[in-house]
């Protein structure tokens, strides 16, 4: 095992596929000449050449249509957009172009690419905004959320390999965060979750960022006792739903972490997955969700931290489940 | 450039006749209740598409518009694939999940856009840019309508094709009109040509009703592709002889219509065909003939067939089953 | 009161709103000169003039950042998408210049627009969506729809009054749906969910399209002596949580209707609302969602018709409920 | 076209050199670690803002791209006001919601963009509408970068200008880069000017780094504009003088910078107020010091106010509370 930074473990997982399948393609703004705007894809054009790697226009949904025209050709496309916030621009083209392709040729196409978006609740109310429901909404997008180096790693090397287009969350606050990764080559299979955490008393469902906030919470509440279990979806569609109502079913309480606004978030959906199961009777209080309360980013630092979802706010979160 | 032997012509005049017969039929058969989708019939613009699409490599790629029905014909759709699909047929080519003219046929070179007007054109540009990274010199054939013009993914589509000189050719079919309304309601400009110098390549005017300027247009414009020089924006001027859409009605002016009717491209071929020697009459009216007999069969197997059922409807939605 | 259609309900709001206000205008694609694909806006432009009432090119995003600029200048925009699979395109002029415009001013700007969104899940994978689980995710943005033609025309009515951007989900297959409407000039609040009928054994909780099939089965179960309760919700936001859960702590059983893919669609919401209050301990049986089961909608009639949600559909839903 | 008198030129000159010296202590700040902002510094580019808001009415409205700083200054927003804004103050325009640069100012008719880039044009285009609705003779400046010109929505709000003769002039300040990336990868044209053709109206060059050739341009545009006969898309030449944004690294060729530097648009103008006896050295002196003395104080009183809080932050998202 060596140790990377969650940014340095996608960068190596790029280089790894790029120099494996020279179908793999890399391209959005920023990325080729200067590397990314963290850094993330330095070297690659260096390594791999301007017509593998090279940085586009402001043209987002004109980008991931070509996108999609170069993976129905069997290209291996990997398009960055730099801001989450920015999935509302190629939107059509994700939702309607790639995520259909499979589906109105009957199986006869695929269109296996992958759009890394860049998540950071920060700056302002559009580009900060997480919107990881949307996608995850759309039959024929797989949606991947690594909150670790070596799961970050793992999974965007297997969501490059898939035969269809997945949606690729990176969190740029993770960026520096290390972590071992295996020294040999390795993946991990899209639509396993992980447990970040074993416990009995609370169950924590989380994602990207909100994973080490719980995790940290889970520390914090572990010294008056309190035994948090936390799950690391890591990839939310396909959604582990197994994962959620074994550890429901054994703990009884459930508080969700997203840094999404909390309404018709994705933790609605982990809710309903728990109320569609037997598992909803073993729940022994209401369940809670940590969130975005409705609320755009504000672009000054010190407002935006009383809308993000902190460590206390999940430590708030359990202590509401624990007191029913 | 090779030249068009009179075999080729009558070959182009084949289908763009078999397209005006079999349009007007599915047209019958809607208004008939038997065919269980519309159409966005093509009649009156069939030069275009086989114009533009004839002579390509097996190689090459086409993506067609809404309307662009000869570009199946040309591409060697026959007229049971199109029917089957149309009656969303177990046997046909994606059953019955989408509609004929959105319908991809890989093995003929054939890319499918989706419903979204002009969303298909970022998509021409990067299968032409992976044409280019394989090191082929095929090209692409991208084509919309007017409206599509009016489009972001337009702009954007034609601009990043200028930027990577991708081997993409676009084609727009401008009948004046887009669903209900005029071109006023969407640009302040005659000809969509115009914008081509905005990107940085050559923008093409072209009779819309003349096969042989439209194939002899496009040509020049696959050369420049196939040679690295980049894409060529034509514009085909062309109207449609029917409403947009069978339960849509008519909403443009009777003169204009009339006036456009004298210039039938079907007409326009047959007619030089005949004056050059390349056909005879009866040899026309044989065509016609055997097309008409070959189409009412196709209907009927069409009819006889089983449609798609419950489990077309459910699978192929990933990879490896649903998730 | 008088009979009319859902269609002509919407109408005789925008009549009565553009001869009231002249600040509203009302565009879209084939809305002015042919009327609307449907006939819904027919006759506007020839009382209320080409100024008001105008075509647009095929520009979604361009046309919704004009009512936009329209609304922040005082105008009361009505656009209308003639499909709602639309959505996927100008989404961002909705979701960032819209939504956002109220609170990145700190309340000094209002952006009043409506967007009509044309539901109808049929014709092809892309126009066939159900989005209006994307729009409710977003702060800013209310979420309007009716079922019926009294609240179809009330709450257009109060859409275009809002000070707020509205979209407003219109189904084009209860477009033909006739009801009561009052002569007199009335309104409906946003926000409040109506009891589309009381019963006690379930509780379907619908919108749209789902709240006739929600009542043709209540009808049919009624047979068995399986009494439904139909809870229209008429406005997905606000959303009227104590009319969800009163009456799921009346029956203890919960049944959604959505035309939506289930996976995070809005039912989930309602789901978690219930789930996050008291009531969740009076389910008598895990809650079931019916829906689109993640499927893109096909172009044949044959075949979406086993993919959009039926009558036949809830009667097995509720059954479900009722066998647990 | 009211003709500038010495008076108006020293202001200009004023508004130029004030923005240059604020900007230049904000990104100072911002090094110090004392601002809780980035910025997109308008160093080298202070002449479009400047040229082209100069003389407006009240009653016209501009909505700025992300850099044009110079359209705050001059419809009259204070140093303070922005330093306020910078800082995120309890009394600040939007205590903090919005940075800067997309902050509105409804009553000095400065409307804000959102930071999707381009997305402000068809906002622009449906004001301008509505100035037109309201039987005003009133316009509508647009400020956006040449990136910008490569997204959708430019291509929508410019041909949706043109079908609706709209009151609005497009100003794009072609700085030859957008973010770390030259324009050769955003387009395979030089000057963005031409796009205007394909739409319909007047595409206009002007040297950017010339605020009177600036002016006198845009008041050509705004005059037709107040005519009725649509709008005008003006490329003003120019480049930044600083790095994109204070945290990326420069990527630009040195010699590419250094050429540029030799135009920089205040010593231009200031040049040109000596050469024609404006103004004299000790005034010009005068001025730059009361200045650099005003802003002193300016960012003393900015950094001894109070922050907005957590009320604020939780606050207007809907008219009445949130829901
Ligand atoms: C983005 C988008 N908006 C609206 C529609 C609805 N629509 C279908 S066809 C059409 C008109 C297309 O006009 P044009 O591109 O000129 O092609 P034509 O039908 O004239 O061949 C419209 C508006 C659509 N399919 N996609
Ligand atoms: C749609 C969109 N994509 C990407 C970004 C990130 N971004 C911010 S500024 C910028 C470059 C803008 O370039 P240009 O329009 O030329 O203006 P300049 O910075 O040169 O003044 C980019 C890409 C964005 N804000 N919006
Ligand atoms: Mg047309
Ligand atoms: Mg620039």
């Amino acid at each position: 095992m060596k140790t990377l930074t969650y940014g340095e473990a996608i960068r190596e997982a790029l280089f790894e596929e790029m120099a494996s399948d020279d179908r793999v393609l890399v391209f959005g703004e920023d990325v080729a000449g200067y590397g990314g705007l963290d850094g993330v894809t330095q070297g690659l054009q260096k390594k791999f050449g301007t017509e593998r790697v090279f940085d586009t226009p402001i043209s987002e949904s004109g980008f991931a249509g070509m996108a999609v025209g170069a993976a129905l050709m069997g290209m291996r496309p990997v398009a960055e957009m730099q801001f989450s916030g920015l999935l509302t621009v190629p939107l059509d083209q994700i939702v309607n172009s790639a995520a259909k392709a499979r589906y109105v040729h009957d199986g006869a196409m695929s269109c296996p690419l992958v759009i890394r978006s860049v998540t950071y609740p920060a700056g302002n109310a559009y580009m900060g905004q997480s919107l990881e429901a949307w996608v995850a909404h759309v039959p024929g997008l797989k949606v991947v959320t690594p909150s670790t180096p070596i799961d970050a790693k793992g999974l965007l090397l297997t969501s490059i390999r898939d035969p269809d287009p997945v949606v690729f969350f990176e969190h740029k606050s993770l960026y520096s965060n290390e972590g071992l990764v295996p020294e040999e080559t390795y993946s991990i299979p899209i639509g396993e979750a992980s447990l970040a955490r074993t416990g009995s008393d609370v169950t924590i469902v989380a994602w990207l960022n909100m994973v080490p906030a719980a995790l940290d919470a889970a520390k914090e509440l572990a010294l008056e006792g309190i035994d948090l279990e936390v799950i690391d979806l890591r990839t939310l569609i396909p959604l582990d739903e197994e994962a959620i109502t074994r550890s429901v079913s054994k703990t009884g309480r459930l508080v969700i972490a997203q840094e999404a606004v909390t309404r018709a978030g994705f933790g609605a959906e982990v809710i309903a997955v728990v109320a569609n199961s037997d598992v909803v009777h073993h729940l022994k209080a209401p369940v809670e969700r940590v969130g975005n309360p409705g609320v755009p980013i504000p672009h000054s630092d010190r407002l935006n931290n009383h809308i993000i979802p902190s460590k206390d706010d999940l430590i708030a979160g359990v202590r509401a489940v624990l007191s029913s | 450039m090779t030249q068009l032997m009179p075999k080729d012509l009558r070959e182009m005049y084949r289908l763009m006749l078999m397209s005006r017969i079999y349009t007007d039929r599915a047209l019958q058969l809607f208004d008939e209740g038997r065919l269980p989708t519309g159409l966005h019939p093509s009649a009156g613009q069939e030069a275009i598409g086989v114009g533009a699409c004839y002579g390509l490599r097996r190689e090459d790629w086409v993506i067609p518009s809404l309307r662009t029905t000869e570009c199946f014909w040309t591409r060697g759709v026959t007229m049971q694939q199109m029917m089957d699909a149309m009656y969303g047929n177990k046997d046909s080519v994606n059953r019955g999940k989408e509609s004929f003219h959105h319908s991809g046929y890989p093995s003929l070179g054939i890319l499918a856009g989706t419903a979204i007007v002009a969303a298909h054109i970022p998509v021409a540009v990067g299968a032409a840019k992976a044409m280019q990274l394989k090191g082929t010199d095929n090209v692409m054939l991208c084509f919309f309508g007017d409206g599509a013009a009016a489009r972001g993914d337009f702009h954007e589509g034609l601009n990043l094709a200028a930027v990577h000189k991708a081997p993409v050719v676009f084609i727009c079919e401008n009948n004046l009109h887009f669903q209900t309304a005029p071109a006023s309601v969407e640009m302040a400009i005659t000809d969509i040509a115009d914008r081509a110098a905005g990107y940085g390549f050559p923008g093409v005017i072209v009779d819309g009703q003349d096969v042989l300027a439209v194939h002899e247009t496009t040509q020049e414009a696959i050369k420049r592709a196939r040679q690295g020089k980049g894409p060529t924006l034509i514009e085909a001027k062309t109207y449609r002889f029917r409403r947009h859409y069978p339960i849509l009605a008519e909403t443009r002016p009777v003169e204009e219509i009339a006036e456009w009717s004298k210039r039938d491209p079907v007409t326009i071929l047959g007619d030089y065909l005949l004056a050059n020697g390349h056909m005879n009459v009866s040899e026309k009216q044989e065509l016609e003939t055997s097309i008409i007999i070959e189409l009412d069969s196709v209907v009927a197997r069409a009819e006889a067939k089983q449609a798609a059922d419950k489990s077309a409807a459910n699978s192929t939605v990933y990879a490896e089953g649903a998730s």
